[in-house]
């Protein structure tokens, strides 16, 4: 009976995954690849929520009485823009960064501005 | 695990491209065109001129790895116990279906006249979302802007076209499929803009397939010849006046009456009116979309291109 | 049929990405993202039928021109680091 | 309302003088706009019109209309100082885009407070946090770069966070209209996907709003960031986080549901004094004044969280205030900071000595704020600790109560370091010339210390306005 | 009579393109190094789409569809031969350089640019 579950637990994993890059690796690159993980298993499991058994897209055509929920779908359109907009500017801190520091190293950035101090 | 960012960066595209598709056996045609073109398409790209600027290498140190797990172990399971009283994937029964969306898949035809309902409640009933969503991506391009803008030079032209003579030879073929896709690129964009009402697509998808257009056009044939096309304040006008475009369709209608961005005050007919609001509205979304995703692509190609100098300059 | 194509799409876009991730070189793995991306325009067309509403065939458009776009960004942009990548051990 | 505004942002060659018109404008609206509420009740407007579980409305409460106030407020006086200040720390072709930058920081914030709807709190927060990430990444400083990209780390996972949370709240009720949200979320509050959305939505807020275990990113980010961002930011966006805090809690789940259901209240408790402590402690051996300011930042926060997990009307007035008032001294200070920068190009503690002498306006300000600081009778601070204090220990709470009262000790200390330095130390060869700050930074700084002490001194509107909004929060949801 | 000879002919077309898929996939596991992989993949990809995609045309009777497959199918015709094209010949050049010596890949780099 749990088995109706498994798509959001699939889900649960995926998240973790980017999760886990983002608080685990040093690298800064690595770090938004983890975030763009995260953020692309949330989206999936907006739309998942959004699926109905045997409905279609939500367009309406003749002949069609079930739809899948729209609403998370345009909430995820905005979401999908907000993290490509995230990921533009955290790629350009991080071209900044290296070009400052030399490095995209958590740890490297790090150690050179303990000793900046 | 993977050291190699570029592998890195390519799986990412896999893994973006798997999920649109994911969207598309989950019916959200809209989401798997956008995740489409922006994960697997702008995103990779984006990170791939990145790492060409940073170095594609990961140091294989790893620090504090088990209070991560700890922590990610700690989320995961506090989500899968949440997920346990969730309804079941796909019932129809689950309040998600009961509550408001029925009002859109029900009524937005008369009240909107537009088949597709995602288009409809995006740019209508949840239009202020959308306005949000053009000035997040605005504030991105300002801000990649801010940081990343190019000190406008003159030295770096006739590198570029040496350079651009070499890509010419080794690339021809490529050169000359790409000129003949481009103009077929464009007219899809401007198709996927205005077909956004009755099937998938809308502003933000064409804007995005239309700056991948330039993107093509300026990988293969250099950044100066780019330029020469589209110089940087009329991006920077073109990026503006979207939003504007925006805002003052909401502005009229506060004019005439009626609450900002109820389109229905447009026209006489209100289902015309929403529908005009909603194809002014894509315009304007299409335009912020297209001329940001070229003004940040433009500052990091360039960016890059100044690299070396910049690094004799030793900042 | 169309759901027999559908697997053994699915089944290609596996060994790709088997491919993509073992991948000795990086030319390697750009070959195995460009024939996952084609694979996905089939399997997007093929679901269209499977489920029965092919109207949306204008994502697969879209597809195969952002595989052809990532595929041109990546010689385009690994191609420079790799020889600054190999001039790095002179210094 | 907001939403007017951002029109304006987008004329290319915006100038200082416009977005100080337009960050006028909003302060007066917002102004009307607390009149009004306070007046006839909340106000609803429907964006699109469309009615409010479909469309998406602004509903401005005596909450947000105060919230509204402050921030408008505050970028408005902050916003007339930045002239001066910006066009010495940030290159001249920036200029434009950090005027561009700042209104739409200021837009999105105004836009979270202001919306009714779940989800745009996520798209506007965003909103903030983008160009907040920018503002900072302008500061002169290399480390500004690398704050900025910790704080965007930090604040996309929270942004995320969030959303994961209102997604689980409208998977279970439907719906995304806060006010539909708390009358649905009691049908169904007993359910584990509920509890967790709660957590995520928490955990997530806490993020951005520097709570004491997730406070990392918050002092870089203010030490590096151009000082005008940092007054702006200081001032602002931590008590746009507690709003939401205090909004999902109080009116979207509920009181019974927050407090009785789980031990948030000794939770919050206990890190908001663990925070203060900590973070006191933390200010008090700091080099650089900036990095001290941000340190007692998170300890203010911590006043604040102590107010709230106090849960009674009494001690949500304490935090409305407190929040108020923090604004009020954290603008001053972090301005008067602004214009030591300005003079003397760094804020290190070394620098400070003799500054009493040479820079005495600034430096009088800045005591002022700092006894505000600590909470001395006839300044801001001394108002919302007393009410914090009265709060705690209506609820029995001796302790506590006691253990506040260390914290404005330890307040204390640091703030006589500043004291210290800056008057009775002799001052430095090198900063022996300095002059007086130019007027454009006085005029802000000394509003801003003037409005603590005037109330610090006449508690009518404050209090009555925080309490009646407390009250009303409370009132809603019994 | 029409219709089964349709569904016959789109059905046999889709055979084709499921095999030669499934050629392309063991392929590009299978082979020992790149250029064999690159051969293996560029000549079935662009078969292999022609006829799954000939295949669903024959399948669907409605016009407007069909042409959308048919631009479908002209992009794939355009774009992986080309694609293949630059991977293979982007291979050589940096392959060749990486094979000689650092002296020989000096000199390519500064014809280059």
């Amino acid at each position: 009976m749990l088995i109706g579950l498994y798509n959001y637990w699939v889900v649960v994993v995926l998240m973790m995954v980017g999760f886990y890059i983002v608080i685990a690796h040093g690298n800064l690159i690595k770090k938004i690849v983890g975030l763009s993980i995260f953020q692309t298993s949330v989206f999936i499991f907006y739309i998942s929520m959004a699926n109905v058994e045997g409905g279609t897209a939500p367009i309406l055509a003749d002949g069609i009485e079930q739809y899948s929920n729209p609403l998370p779908h345009v909430l995820i359109l905005t979401a999908i823009v907000v993290s490509i907009a995230t990921t533009a500017l955290a790629l350009a801190l991080a071209i900044r960064l290296k070009e400052a520091y030399g490095s995209i190293e958590e740890e490297e950035i790090q150690n050179k501005d303990n000793l900046d101090c | 695990m993977m050291k190699d960012l570029l592998a890195v960066i390519m799986l990412l595209g896999i893994y973006s491209l798997l999920s649109s598709s994911f969207f598309v056996v989950m019916d959200a045609v809209d989401v798997a065109f956008t995740e489409a073109a922006v994960g697997a398409g702008i995103s990779t790209l984006l990170m791939l001129v990145a790492i060409s600027m940073t170095g594609r290498s990961e140091h294989p140190v790893r620090h504090k790895p088990l209070l991560a797990l700890a922590v990610v172990f700690v989320t995961g399971s506090l989500l899968i116990y949440g997920t346990l009283d969730m309804p079941y994937f796909g019932s129809a029964h689950a309040p998600i279906h009961q509550q408001v969306a029925p009002r859109y898949i029900n009524d937005s035809m008369q009240e909107i006249g537009v088949p597709n309902i995602v288009t409809s409640v995006l740019a209508s009933y949840r239009a202020y979302d959308t306005f949000g969503e053009v000035v997040v991506i605005f504030t991105a391009g300002i801000g990649v802007l801010s940081l990343l803008s190019w000190v406008r030079r003159s030295g770096y032209t006739k590198d570029d076209d040496s350079y651009n003579q070499s890509m010419h030879e080794q690339h021809l073929i490529l050169r000359i499929v790409t000129k003949m896709m481009i103009p077929f690129i464009l007219l899809f964009a401007l198709y996927v803009q205005f077909h956004g009402d009755f099937g998938p697509g809308g502003g933000f998808q064409a804007g995005v397939i239309f700056a991948s257009a330039i993107f093509l056009y300026t990988m293969l044939f250099g950044m100066s010849t780019a330029r020469r096309v589209i110089s940087q304040p009329f991006i920077q006008i073109l990026a503006a006046t979207g939003v504007l475009l925006y805002g003052s369709v909401g502005v009229a209608s506060l004019l005439n009456g009626k609450n900002f961005f109820d389109y229905s005050a447009l026209s006489s007919d209100p289902v015309a009116g929403q529908h005009l609001g909603i194809l002014l509205i894509e315009m304007g979304v299409g335009l912020t979309v297209t001329s940001i995703m070229i003004i940040i692509f433009f500052n990091f190609v360039s960016r890059r291109n100044n690299l070396p100098r910049k690094e004799n300059q030793d900042i | 049929m169309l759901i027999a194509a559908t697997l053994a799409i699915l089944i290609v876009m596996v060994m790709a990405t088997i491919r993509a991730v073992m991948g000795p070189t990086t030319y390697d793995r750009v070959l195995a993202v460009n024939m996952f991306g084609t694979k996905t325009v089939l399997l997007i067309s093929l679901l269209g039928f499977v489920m029965g509403r092919p109207e949306f065939l204008d994502i697969a458009i879209v597809y195969s021109l952002i595989n052809f776009i990532s595929v041109i960004g990546v010689l385009r942009y690994s191609k420079h680091f790799t020889i600054k990548h190999s001039e790095q051990p002179k210094k | 309302m907001a939403a007017p505004l951002c029109l304006f942002l987008t004329r290319p060659r915006l100038v200082w003088l416009f977005a100080l018109i337009a960050s006028g404008v909003a302060f007066m609206i917002s102004g009307i706009l607390l009149q009004q509420v306070m007046a006839s009740g909340a106000i609803i407007y429907e964006l699109g019109g469309w009615e409010a579980p479909w469309g998406i409305e602004y509903r401005i409460d005596l909450l947000n209309a105060l919230l509204l106030l402050i921030i408008s407020a505050i970028s408005t006086v902050v916003l007339y100082a930045a002239d001066v200040s910006i066009r010495q720390e940030i290159p001249a072709d920036r200029h434009t885009l950090f005027y561009i930058l700042y209104l739409l920081s200021l837009s999105g914030m105004l836009g979270i407070v202001a919306t009714g709807d779940a989800f745009n709190v996520f798209v506007f927060l965003e909103i903030s946090s983008l160009s907040a990430y920018a503002l900072i990444a302008l500061g002169k400083d290399r480390r500004a770069i690398w704050a900025s990209f910790q704080y965007l780390i930090m604040g996309t996972i929270g942004a995320t966070f969030i959303l994961i949370g209102i997604g689980l709240m409208y998977q279970m009720t439907g719906t995304l209209n806060m006010e539909d949200l708390s009358k649905r979320l009691p049908e169904v509050e007993q359910t584990r996907t509920v509890f967790t959305a709660f957590a995520f939505v928490i955990v997530g807020i806490c993020l951005k709003l520097a709570m004491f275990p997730l406070h990392l990113w918050l002092p870089n980010a203010y030490a590096y960031a151009p000082s005008i961002v940092t007054a702006f930011i200081a001032a602002t966006s931590t008590k746009v986080a507690v709003y939401l805090l205090i909004r999902f809690t109080f009116s979207v789940f509920g009181l019974s549901f927050s407090f009785t259901h789980l031990p948030l209240q000794i939770l919050f408790l206990t890190l908001g004094l663990i925070g203060i402590f900590a973070a006191s402690l933390a200010a008090i051996y700091q080099s650089n004044i900036k990095h001290l300011f941000a340190y007692s930042s998170i300890a203010q926060i911590g006043y604040m969280i102590v107010g709230f997990s106090v849960s009674t009307a009494a001690g949500l007035t304490a935090t409305l205030l407190h929040l108020f008032n923090h604004a009020l001294m954290k603008g001053a200070l972090f301005l008067a900071l602004g214009a030591v920068m300005y003079r003397i190009g760094s804020t290190q503690f070394s620098q400070f000595q003799g500054l009493g002498r040479t820079m005495p306006v600034t430096m009088a300000a800045i005591v002022i704020g700092g006894l505000s600081l600590i909470g001395v009778p006839l300044t801001v601070g001394f108002v919302s600790k007393w009410y914090l204090v009265l709060a705690v220990i209506e609820n029995g709470w001796w302790p506590v109560a006691v253990l506040i009262l260390l914290g404005s000790l330890l307040a204390f200390v640091y703030v006589w370091r500043i004291v210290e330095m800056a008057y009775f130390k002799p001052a430095l060869a090198s900063t022996d010339t300095i002059r007086e700050a130019p007027l454009s930074f006085l005029i802000p700084t000394w509003t801003l210390v003037l409005a603590n002490i005037y109330f610090g001194i006449d508690t009518r509107l404050s209090v009555q306005v925080a309490q009646a909004a407390s009250q009303s929060l409370f009132g809603v949801s019994p | 009579m029409m219709d089964t000879f349709l569904n016959v002919s789109s059905g046999l077309f889709l055979l084709i393109g499921i095999f030669l898929c499934l050629t392309g996939g063991l392929g590009i596991l299978r082979f020992p190094d790149f250029y064999t992989r690159l051969h293996a993949v560029g000549v079935t990809e662009t078969l292999a789409t022609a006829m799954i995609l000939f295949g669903l045309i024959l399948h669907n009777p409605d016009f407007f569809i069909d042409i959308k497959l048919l631009i479908i199918l002209l992009m794939t015709l355009f774009i992986s031969p080309t694609a293949s094209h630059a991977l293979a010949n982007a291979a050589f050049h940096n392959e060749l350089s990486k094979q000689k010596d650092a002296k020989s890949n000096s000199e390519i780099t500064s014809s280059k640019s």
